[in-house]
């Protein structure tokens, strides 16, 4: 009913909810044996941000969109730079690429005819 | 006054001429099931004069002549026309010709096969399609030709 | 190959060249010029679909007797494609409206808020 | 079977038709009325979809043939005869395609009521809404070539009328040419391989086409033509760059519904290859191709998607990338159709089932993008923030929808992205490899957006912010029953909707052929 | 170069698409045409009227008829709706 096989493999979204509660609840009895000597309200809890005290105002906390994976874009920058320079976002250079998609398409039917 | 009204002559031609076109529009319409043409092209003639007086007498000299919400009226009340016969026939199948043959006096005689003069009294709901069609384009052209030159002209002044 | 379908050639050249308009023109309404040519060589192309040699028009009104007609549907399917043809024309040229008036130029090549 | 049961494949297009027509007269009574008009004619759209899909799925295989203006042939027509009228002919994938819209018809239409509340031109823009997907159903139900592409072109103008529809926005102005010019570009050369065949075969019904295609010269330009412009019509790369502009420069609801207009044009893509062009191409080299434009639809729209920062323009870059995996999945099951092993099937039930799975999806994600940028009151990530205090539901929502299309178990992107990659991992590994990478890139794109949007501590713009009101709540939960029914119970769903569509197309062209010219 | 690259293409595309109406079957003899036969041969028994090309259109391919109706329809909304009156806030 619910499972899913492809011939090589199964999947079972029953069964994968099955397991991931219980591992939730295994977690959460490994969490129990911790130490229960925290006090709320005192230093114990207090936010460690790299032993700085932390900020009063709220200004500059949120890490915004353009702040992510910049070391991955970065390190694909060879890449970006030419994808970029395809979307150009002139109306004849998506044309052109249909064109070209075209001819090509039409190179390779004819030549498997 | 409005200076994008075209010369004395072209007015004159104009006032003389769009009645003329008109009615032949109306002739293609009516007889779309015996000579060439039929409601679109019928439709397309009569909104030729309609744009024509727009370029003689320019987008000012039309107020009150062509209210843009009657034509768009006309138009979806044609188009509903259109849909509503083609629904007419749906007690057999979608677009099922009713009238053809049916000896009604609705377009019911039949036609000679073979060469012959015509019978404007045939064709079940082709006529009357026809007309649905035709009036749904010369308004639905006319309604687009009026709002572009008047949305596009308004940008020039201002 | 046969040279006597000249016809179907010179419909597809007119479909070419509105291609090449579109491609190389810079002006927005002359891509839409160029969007009309290819739109009428296509027309043009299912018209001569339809003739054969010889055929008078499909309609019987004072038709001459014993005459072979032309096929009827490649005619339908034009005039289809012509109201089809009026509705993208008058669309594409109210879009070029608004573009003139949000970027004050008709060129393509500066038409190019949406990149990347 | 019933009467209703009959004639559902034609009133799915005339009832939207209807009131498309009769909106802007109903408009002018107020706005109560029109609703409910169009309240009443989704929802009876989408139980005719529901009951013609299963009697189609019920019928084991034999598609269901509906005579326009006929009522004097009975199907399949006797030896040597061939249809002289247009006909619907509706098979397992054709009725497939009609819950998918029916689907998005009915979420987006009760989205919109209160979406499009307070803006000008309500009427016309129901109107539109109703011709898109009359539109969309013709395409999905017609069995005739030149009618096909009557559907596609009033689905072009519907759609693009629709992207520039924000008058005020000058980048809609843009997107809305461009879509035009492209989608006019595609259509165009779509009728000229109509025309092609037309002239060559005397006729435009696909079954008696493909029944006498040849696969000359001709034939070979005409399939390049309408491959190279439904695949731009669906937004493949490098043809996709229309396609980020429209879905992104559309009012949100309609961007969900261009997302099923791109699907629908992905079907007809379909329908041509494995119906029309079944018998008479080299079926490895044209899977290869749907391959090859495949894997540069994943890549590109998800690396492109990672490095945007308009909100509805990074989903619209997942939604193309979306397209990518529909794409391998049926160029997989097409590349080993001469040989049918076991894992083609499995192929295209993967790519069919991610249909579905991302209407719902992207669908989901661009209700709740447009419910967010207009409370932020900006489209930029980088002034976004902290939105998830106040919008409690809209940010699980997003989130739901986000990891459900990024494919990460349990909810329903992974069940046909799994098929995909088993399947694509039995022909070349390098195939599942990437996809699966790209997969996870696009977590990475949704995990970033929502961070930018819904994280973050409360600042000046996220103080007033709120939930939207239950008019645009409802349809997105509807949304997200779907994604979480769809992915608990996908064995189910596959068993029952998917295989019947999936060996449509993969066996059923002979059913296709004989159910209208007999055997 | 890369224009140089795209004309290359535009010639190809050019070149396919006049050799494929070239290798059609000749012009002014259309090998099947069982289809408008029927139409030729029906229309005034069947519809009865004069013109086929009407009988094509609004009673066997009425169907399209309906869609191209629906075509303009779209369009004369899309344009009106581009046209149309804004509210203040939407300027």
């Amino acid at each position: 009913m619910s499972g899913l096989s492809s011939g090589f493999g199964v999947w079972n979204p029953i069964a994968w909810a099955l397991l991931f509660v219980g591992i939730l609840v295994v977690s959460f009895i490994v969490r129990s044996f911790g130490n229960k000597g925290y006090k709320r309200g005192t230093g114990q809890t207090k936010v460690f941000l790299s032993g700085n005290d932390e900020p009063e105002t709220s200004n500059g906390l949120h890490v915004r969109g353009d702040h992510l994976y910049w070391g991955m874009i970065d390190g694909l920058s060879a890449y970006y730079r030419r994808v970029k320079a395809w979307h150009t976002g002139i109306l004849s250079d998506y044309a052109a690429w249909f064109v070209g998609v075209l001819g090509l398409v039409f190179v390779i039917l004819v030549l498997a005819r | 006054m409005n200076n994008n009204s075209m010369s004395v002559i072209v007015r004159t031609v104009t006032r003389f001429m769009y009645g003329l076109i008109i009615l032949f529009g109306f002739y293609v319409i009516m007889h779309g099931h015996l000579t060439p043409g039929g409601g679109f092209q019928g439709g397309a003639v009569v909104a030729s004069a309609f744009a024509l007086l727009l370029v003689a007498f320019g987008s000012a000299g039309l107020k009150g002549q062509l209210n843009l919400h009657w034509l768009q009226s006309i138009e979806e009340f044609g188009a509903l026309a259109f849909l509503g016969l083609a629904f007419l026939g749906i007690g057999t199948a979608f677009f099922y010709n009713l009238f053809a043959n049916s000896g009604g006096f609705l377009f019911g005689a039949s036609v000679p096969t073979g060469s012959n003069a015509g019978v404007l009294t045939a064709g079940g709901l082709v006529p009357l399609m026809n007309w649905a069609v035709g009036l749904k384009v010369m308004t639905g052209i006319a309604a687009v030709v009026i709002v572009m030159l008047v949305g596009s002209h308004k940008e020039e002044t201002e | 190959m046969n040279i006597g379908n000249l016809p179907f050639i010179v419909a597809a050249l007119l479909v070419v060249l509105g291609l090449y308009t579109f491609l190389f023109k810079r002006n927005l309404i002359k891509l839409v010029i160029g969007i009309t040519l290819i739109e009428t060589g296509v027309n043009l192309f299912l018209v001569t679909l339809g003739y054969r040699t010889g055929g008078i028009s499909p309609i019987y009104t004072f038709a001459p007797e014993a005459q072979q007609m032309v096929l009827p549907t490649p005619q339908a399917l034009t005039l289809t494609s012509i109201v089809i043809g009026l509705a993208t024309t008058a669309l594409l040229l109210s879009f070029a409206v608004f573009v003139h008036r949000h970027y004050g130029t008709l060129d393509v090549r500066k038409v190019k808020e949406l990149k990347g | 079977m019933t009467a209703l049961t009959l004639h559902a494949p034609i009133l799915l297009v005339a009832l939207p038709l209807l009131g498309a027509f009769a909106t802007p007269l109903v408009g002018k009574l107020g706005k109560g009325a029109r609703n409910t008009l169009i309240g009443l004619i989704v929802l009876a759209v989408a139980g005719l979809a529901a009951m013609l899909a299963i009697d189609v799925f019920g019928s084991g295989g034999i598609p269901t043939v509906y005579e326009l203006g006929g009522g004097t042939f009975t199907f399949p027509l006797s030896g040597g005869q061939v249809p002289v009228r247009i006909l619907f002919e509706v098979d397992g994938m054709s009725a497939f395609m009609g819950l998918i819209t029916a689907l998005i018809a009915l979420t987006g239409a009760f989205f919109s009521f209160s979406y499009w509340k307070e803006r000008s031109g309500g009427n016309l823009y129901f109107s539109l809404f109703l011709m898109l997907i009359a539109g969309v159903f013709g395409m999905v139900l017609t069995g005739d070539m030149f009618n096909f592409f009557v559907f596609l072109e009033i689905t072009s103008i519907a759609a693009a009328s629709m992207v520039g529809f924000r008058v005020w926005l000058k980048q809609s102005q843009e997107a809305g040419f461009k879509v035009m010019a492209m989608y006019t570009l595609s259509g165009l050369f779509v009728l000229l391989a109509i025309g092609l065949l037309y002239g060559q075969y005397g006729h435009l019904n696909i079954a008696v086409l493909a029944r006498s295609i040849q696969g000359s010269l001709t034939d070979m330009v005409a399939l390049g033509l309408l491959l190279t412009g439904l695949a731009m019509k669906a937004g493949a790369v490098p043809m996709h760059m229309w396609a980020p502009d429209a879905y992104g420069e559309a009012p949100a609801p309609m961007s969900a519904v261009l997302v099923v207009n791109s699907q629908a044009s992905l079907y007809g893509l379909f329908r041509i290859l494995f119906t029309l062009f079944g018998a008479s191409i080299s079926t490895g080299t044209v899977g290869w191709i749907l391959i090859v434009l495949a894997l540069l639809t994943i890549f590109v729209g998800v690396t492109m998607a990672l490095i945007q920062s308009d909100l509805k323009r990074l989903v619209a870059f997942g939604a193309v990338s979306q397209i990518g995996y529909m794409l391998l999945g049926v160029g997989v099951g097409m590349a080993v159709i001469a040989t049918r092993p076991e894992y083609g099937l499995v192929a295209m039930q993967g790519g069919i089932f991610h249909m579905i799975n991302d209407a719902a999806c992207v669908g989901l994600l661009f209700f709740a993008s447009g419910v967010v940028i207009r409370a932020a009151g900006t489209r930029d990530l980088n002034q976004m923030g902290g939105l998830g205090h106040r919008m409690k539901w809209t940010s699980i929502f997003f989130a739901i929808g986000a990891v459900a299309l990024a494919g990460v178990p349990p909810f329903n992107g992974f069940a046909s992205k799994f098929l995909i990659y088993e399947a694509a991992f039995k022909l070349n590994p390098f195939l599942a490899v990437l996809a699966v990478l790209s997969s996870i890139m696009l977590l990475a794109v949704f995990v970033k957006a929502f961070q930018a949007a819904f994280l973050g501590p409360r600042s000046n713009t996220s103080a007033h912010v709120s939930d939207p009101s239950l008019g645009m709540m409802l349809p997105m939960a509807a949304l997200v029953l779907v994604v979480i029914v769809f992915g608990l119970f996908p064995g189910f769903f596959v068993d029952h909707i998917v295989t019947p569509a999936a060996k449509a197309l993969w066996l059923g062209r002979d059913a296709y052929i004989n159910a209208v010219l007999g055997g | 170069m890369r224009k140089a690259i795209l004309f290359v293409a535009f010639l190809f595309v050019g070149a396919f698409l006049l050799l494929g109406v070239a290798d059609m079957r000749p012009f002014g003899e259309p090998q099947m045409a069982v289809m408008d036969d029927y139409y030729i041969q029906n229309a005034q028994p069947e519809v009865a009227v004069n013109n086929a090309v009407t009988a094509v259109v609004f009673d066997y391919r009425g169907f399209d008829t309906l869609g191209e109706a629906t075509v303009l329809f779209a369009a004369v909304v899309g344009v009106l709706g581009l046209f149309r009156k804004l509210r203040e806030d939407e300027r």
